[in-house]
C-alpha cells in the first residue's frame, strides 16, 4: 500500500529489506550454532584486545575509540578545532565572506 | 549624486557598525556595532520613502494638495525599531550575567565554548 | 540623589505619564501611538527610578509584569475581536458607538472618536511598552545587587 | 472557526504566551497544563491546515480585510498581510505541530522550579508561535518579523541557565549572530521594496526582472537565511546553542533552524525562481557538502553529549542543502531527478526534526539522571536507563541513515537524486554518513555500555513518553515511507517547483 518508494531509477520497499534481513539473520544463526560452545566467560579470552599489553582496567573509554583515526588525521582535525575559536569576530567575519562570496557570484 | 546621497550614508553606517563587530573586542562594543548596523537600515528604509517636497503623512490639519512622503518604511522601520530595542536589551543582559561570572568582558577571554 | 532632583522628578513623573497618555491617544491622527506613547511615559519612569533609586520601585516589579502581560493579552485580543470577518479586522470603524465615526477620505480637522480598533490598540500596546522598558531599566538598575534575572 | 485555522495556530499562542505568566500567578499546575493545551491546539490547526493544503489547493488568508480570501484591494494590488500556506509549508507546519507539544511535554517537568521556569516556558510559547508565524506567512517583512520573534525567544531559552557561565555567553553569541542575520535580511527587503514598492511575496516575485538590485537583495538574503539556517561557515552558534540550551527544549530550536532553511527555498524557488541562474544552485550545493563534512568530523571530536548531537543536527541541514540544492541547480529544466532529490531533501526535514528531536531528550535523560553530559565520566547507562539507551541507538541509527528506520528513506532519495547530476556529491554524502554512524556508535558506547553504574534518581515520565512517541514516529516512517511521501512529501516539493500556481492563488484574488 503505501510501503515503496519510486526513487527514479529504482524502488525502496522497507519490508522487503526486512525479509532479507530475516533470511541474513537466519543464516548468521544456523552458522553461529555450529561453532565451538566452550566460550570461557571470566577468562582472558573476555578481556578488550589492547594490543597485547597487560591492562589492569581495561575499559576501552569512549575518548579512545577512534584514538588512531582521530590521530591519523591530527593536523586537519586540529586545524578544523581551532577554526571553532569560540570568539565572536571569528564568526562575523565568516559571515562576512559568505556576504562577499554570495556578492561576488551574484553582482559580477 | 547629490539624489541617492542618503543611501551611501546608509551604506557608511552600515559597514562602519560590521567593521565594529568583525575588530572590537569589548562585548557592549559589540551590541554598540549592532545598534550601528539597525540604524543604518532603519535610515535606509526610511529614505526610501521620501517624495521630494512631500509632507509628512498625516491627514489631520494637512494643508490641501501637497504631496505626502510613503507612511509604509516608516511604519517598517517603527516594527525594526521595537525588534533593535528588544535584541539590545537581550544582549546588554546577557553581557551583564557574563561579566558577573567571568569577570571580564572581553571576547578573547570568553572563550571556553570552543571546539 | 539630591532633593531638589527628587522633587523636580516628583512634580514631572504625573507630567510625563499624561504626556504618554496624550501621545497613544492621539495615535491614530498625530504621529505618535502605542510604542512612542508607552516610550515616554517609561521615560517618566526611568526618571523616577534614577531620583528615587531602583529600591524604591523594587517592589513593583510583579506588578510590572502583570500589566505587560495584560497589555499583550489585549492586543491578541482585539486580533480576535475581528475573528466574525478575519482576524485583525477593524469591526469597530465606521461602525458608529465606541470610535466608531466614518471619515471623509483626505485631509480632515481630526477627530477621537473615530479608526476602530486602532485606538484601544494603540493603548494595549501602551502599556505593554510602559511596563515593558521600565522593567528592563529597573533590572538594569537592580543588576548591580544580588537581585538575579 | 475552520475557516481562519492559518491564522489561529499563529494567534493562539501569542495570547497563550502573553497569558502564560498571568497564569502562573493563578498556580503552577495551570501554567504547565495551559503551555501543553495550547502546543495540543496549534498542532490541531497546523493538521487541519495540512489536510485541506495538501489535497493541492493553496490555502490563502488575509488578515483584516472583509473576508478572508479577497487578497487585492480594488487597485489590484495586494495591500494587507496575507498567510499563503502550500503544501510546502503545511509540511513545515506538521513537522512544528508534531515536535512542539512532545517538546512542551519533557520541557514540563524538566526545567527546575524556582529558575524563571514562567519565562521560559512564556518564550517557548512564543518561539512555538514564531515557527509558525514563518511557516504560514506570504509576506516578506512578516517573515521578517517571525525570523526575529523566533530570535529572541530562542536566545532566551539558551540563555535560561543563568548560574552557569557558559549559557549566557552561547545565547550572547547566537543573539548577536541572529540579529545581524535578520538584520542582513531586512536590507533585502528594503532593497525589494524600493524597487518593487510591494512586499507581498507573491506580487514581488511576479514583477522582478533579476536586476542588478535585485541580485543584491538576493545575495542579502542567501547570506542572512544561510546564518540562520546553520550553514557551513557560519554554523559555529549551533554546536554552543544546542549544546548550551536545557536539552528538553532543543527540539524546538532544530525546528526554528528548518524553518528558516524553508525560508530560504521560498525565496530561492518561489521569489526568484524566474530570475535564478544555476550558480546560486550549484553555491547551495556546495554549502551543504561543507555542512556535512565539516560537522560531521568535528563530531568526532567531541567529549560533550550535547555538543555531539548538536554537530550531528549541523550535518542534517547539509544533506537538506545538498537535496533541495540538486533540485535548485535543475530548477530550469525541471528534470525527474530534481523532483527525486527535492522530495529527499524535503522529507529529510521531517525525519531529522524527529531523530534529533529523539536524541536530544535522550541527552535531556542522561543530564537529569546523571548531572553530566561529559563522555568521559558517563558510561554503563544502558543497565539502569535500557529504554533510553534503545531510543538513542535508533535514533542514532536513524540519523546515520541505516535501512529500515526513517533517515534511510530520505537519504536514499537524496542519494538517487544527486547521483544523476553527479556521483560525487553522493560519493560524500554516503561517505559522511558512514563517518556519523561510527560517531555516534561512539557517543552510545561511552553513555550507555560499560559496567553498570548505581543510578537513583528516575527519568520523569513525560520526557519517557515523549520520547516513546518519537521513536514509534520514527519506525512507522521508516517502515511505511511510501505513504508520507505520497501524501505530503510528493505535494511539498511540487508546491516548491510550481511558482505559477502560488501566484495564481494570490494575485488572481
Amino acid at each position: 500500500m503505501g510501503v515503496e518508494i519510486l526513487t527514479g531509477q529504482g524502488f525502496w520497499h522497507a519490508l522487503i529489506w526486512l525479509a532479507a534481513a530475516l533470511g541474513v539473520l537466519l543464516l548468521s544463526l544456523a552458522l553461529w550454532s555450529m561453532g565451538r560452545r566452550e566460550f570461557r566467560r571470566g577468562t582472558e579470552a573476555e578481556l578488550p584486545f589492547v594490543s597485547g599489553e597487560r591492562v589492569e582496567d581495561p575499559k576501552v573509554g569512549a575518548p579512545h575509540l577512534y584514538w588512531g583515526f582521530a590521530e591519523a588525521l591530527r593536523p586537519f582535525l586540529e586545524r578544523l578545532r581551532n577554526l571553532h575559536s569560540g570568539i565572536i569576530g571569528d564568526y562575523v567575519g565568516w559571515f562576512a565572506v559568505i556576504l562577499a562570496v554570495t556578492l561576488l557570484l551574484l553582482m559580477a | 549624486m547629490i539624489g541617492n546621497l542618503p543611501f551611501v550614508v546608509c551604506m557608511i553606517l552600515i559597514a562602519l557598525g560590521l567593521w565594529t563587530l568583525l575588530a572590537k573586542r569589548n562585548l557592549i562594543k559589540l551590541v554598540i556595532g549592532m545598534s550601528l548596523i539597525e540604524s543604518g537600515v532603519n535610515l535606509f528604509l526610511v529614505t526610501l520613502g521620501y517624495v521630494r517636497g512631500g509632507i509628512p503623512p498625516i491627514y489631520t490639519f494637512a494643508p490641501e494638495g501637497a504631496p505626502m512622503v510613503l507612511p509604509t518604511p516608516q511604519a517598517l522601520t517603527l516594527t525594526s525599531i521595537v525588534i533593535a530595542v528588544a535584541t539590545t536589551a537581550l544582549m546588554l543582559a546577557f553581557a551583564v550575567v557574563i561579566y558577573r561570572h567571568k569577570g571580564t568582558l572581553d571576547t578573547r577571554k570568553i572563550r571556553d565554548l570552543r571546539g | 540623589m539630591t532633593v531638589v532632583v527628587r522633587t523636580i522628578s516628583r512634580i514631572l513623573l504625573p507630567v510625563g505619564l499624561a504626556f504618554g497618555g496624550y501621545v497613544v491617544m492621539h495615535g491614530h491622527l498625530t504621529p505618535g501611538g502605542g510604542f512612542q506613547g508607552g516610550a515616554v511615559a517609561a521615560s517618566a519612569l526611568a526618571l523616577v527610578i534614577v531620583a528615587f533609586g531602583a529600591a524604591s520601585l523594587k517592589g513593583k516589579k510583579g506588578l510590572l509584569s502583570v500589566l505587560e502581560s495584560l497589555g499583550g493579552v489585549a492586543f491578541a485580543a482585539l486580533g480576535f475581536l475581528g475573528l466574525g470577518v478575519t482576524f485583525f479586522a477593524n469591526v469597530l470603524a465606521g461602525a458608529g458607538g465606541l470610535f466608531g465615526r466614518p471619515v471623509p477620505y483626505g485631509p480632515n480637522p481630526g477627530d477621537l472618536n473615530t479608526a476602530g480598533t486602532l485606538p484601544l490598540m494603540n493603548w494595549a500596546v501602551g502599556f505593554k511598552v510602559l511596563a515593558g522598558l521600565s522593567a528592563v531599566v529597573l533590572l538594569f538598575a537592580l543588576f548591580g545587587g544580588k537581585d538575579d534575572r | 472557526m475552520s475557516t481562519h485555522a492559518p491564522i489561529l495556530a499563529i494567534a493562539v499562542p501569542l495570547l497563550g504566551g502573553f497569558a502564560l505568566p498571568l497564569l502562573a500567578r493563578v498556580h503552577r499546575r495551570l501554567r504547565d497544563a495551559w503551555a501543553l493545551v495550547i502546543a495540543l491546539f496549534v498542532s490541531a490547526c497546523a493538521g487541519y491546515v495540512a489536510s485541506r493544503v495538501l489535497s493541492g489547493e493553496i490555502w490563502v488568508y488575509v488578515l483584516g480585510a472583509k473576508n478572508p480570501a479577497e487578497t487585492l484591494a480594488p487597485g489590484g494590488f495586494p495591500i494587507r498581510i496575507m498567510l499563503t500556506v502550500d503544501a510546502l509549508s503545511a509540511f513545515l507546519g506538521i513537522i512544528a505541530g508534531l515536535i512542539g507539544p512532545l517538546m512542551f511535554l519533557a520541557l514540563i517537568r524538566f526545567l527546575p522550579e524556582e529558575e524563571g521556569k514562567t519565562l521560559s516556558l512564556t518564550l517557548a510559547v512564543l518561539l512555538f508561535a514564531g515557527i509558525m508565524g514563518m511557516a504560514y506567512t506570504g509576506d516578506l517583512f512578516n517573515f521578517f518579523v517571525f525570523l526575529e520573534v523566533t530570535s529572541i525567544a530562542a536566545c532566551g531559552i539558551i540563555g535560561f541557565r543563568t548560574w552557569t557561565s557558559r549559557a549566557p555567553e552561547a545565547a550572547f553569541k547566537t543573539m548577536l549572530l541572529y540579529a545581524l542575520s535578520g538584520l542582513f535580511f531586512l536590507l533585502g527587503v528594503a532593497f525589494l521594496y524600493g524597487e518593487y514598492g510591494a512586499l507581498n511575496l507573491a506580487y514581488v516575485s511576479r514583477e522582478i526582472r533579476g536586476t542588478a538590485v535585485d541580485r543584491l537583495a538576493l545575495a542579502l538574503f542567501l547570506s542572512g537565511l544561510l546564518m540562520k539556517a546553520a550553514s557551513a561557515p557560519m554554523h559555529f552558534w549551533a554546536p554552543d546553542a544546542y549544546g548550551e540550551t536545557p536539552p528538553a527544549a532543543a527540539p524546538l530550536l532544530v525546528v526554528n533552524t528548518q524553518v528558516s532553511l524553508y525560508g530560504l527555498w521560498r525565496v530561492l524557488f518561489t521569489l526568484y525562481g524566474g530570475v535564478l541562474d544555476r550558480g546560486v544552485g550549484w553555491l547551495v550545493v556546495a554549502l551543504g557538502l561543507l555542512t556535512m563534512v565539516v560537522a560531521a568530523f568535528m563530531a568526532l571530536l567531541q567529549t560533550d553529549l550535547g555538543r555531539l548531537v548538536a554537530y550531528g543536527a549541523v550535518s542534517q541541514i547539509g544533506y537538506m542543502m545538498l537535496g533541495v540544492g540538486v533540485g535548485l541547480v535543475a530548477l530550469p529544466g525541471k528534470p525527474p531527478y530534481a523532483l527525486v532529490a527535492t522530495q529527499g531533501g524535503v522529507f529529510h526535514m521531517l525525519n531529522d526534526a524527529i531523530t534529533v528531536g529523539l536524541l536530544f531528550l535522550c541527552v535531556a535523560a542522561v543530564e537529569w539522571v546523571r548531572g553530566t553530559r561529559d563522555l568521559r565520566e558517563l558510561g554503563g547507562l544502558g543497565h539502569s536507563l535500557p529504554e533510553v539507551g534503545l531510543c538513542f541507538l535508533l535514533a542514532s541509527l536513524a540519523l546515520a541513515g541505516i535501512p529500515p528506520l526513517n533517515g534511510f528513506a530520505s537519504k536514499i532519495l537524496i542519494y538517487e537524486g544527486s547521483f544523476k547530476l553527479s556521483p560525487i556529491l553522493t560519493a560524500v554524502a554516503i561517505l559522511t554518513s558512514i563517518l556519523l554512524l561510527a560517531v555516534f556508535a561512539r557517543a552510545f558506547q561511552g553513555a550507555f555500555l560499560g559496567p553498570k553504574v548505581s543510578v537513583e534518581k528516575r527519568v520523569p515520565w513525560p520526557l519517557l513518553l515523549a520520547m516513546g512517541i518519537l521513536a514509534v514516529g520514527l519506525m512507522v516512517l521508516g517502515l511505511v515511507p511510501g505513504f508520507f511521501v505520497e501524501k505530503m512529501v510528493g505535494p511539498a516539493a511540487e508546491a516548491l517547483f510550481s511558482r505559477n500556481a502560488y501566484l495564481f492563488a494570490v494575485l488572481r484574488g
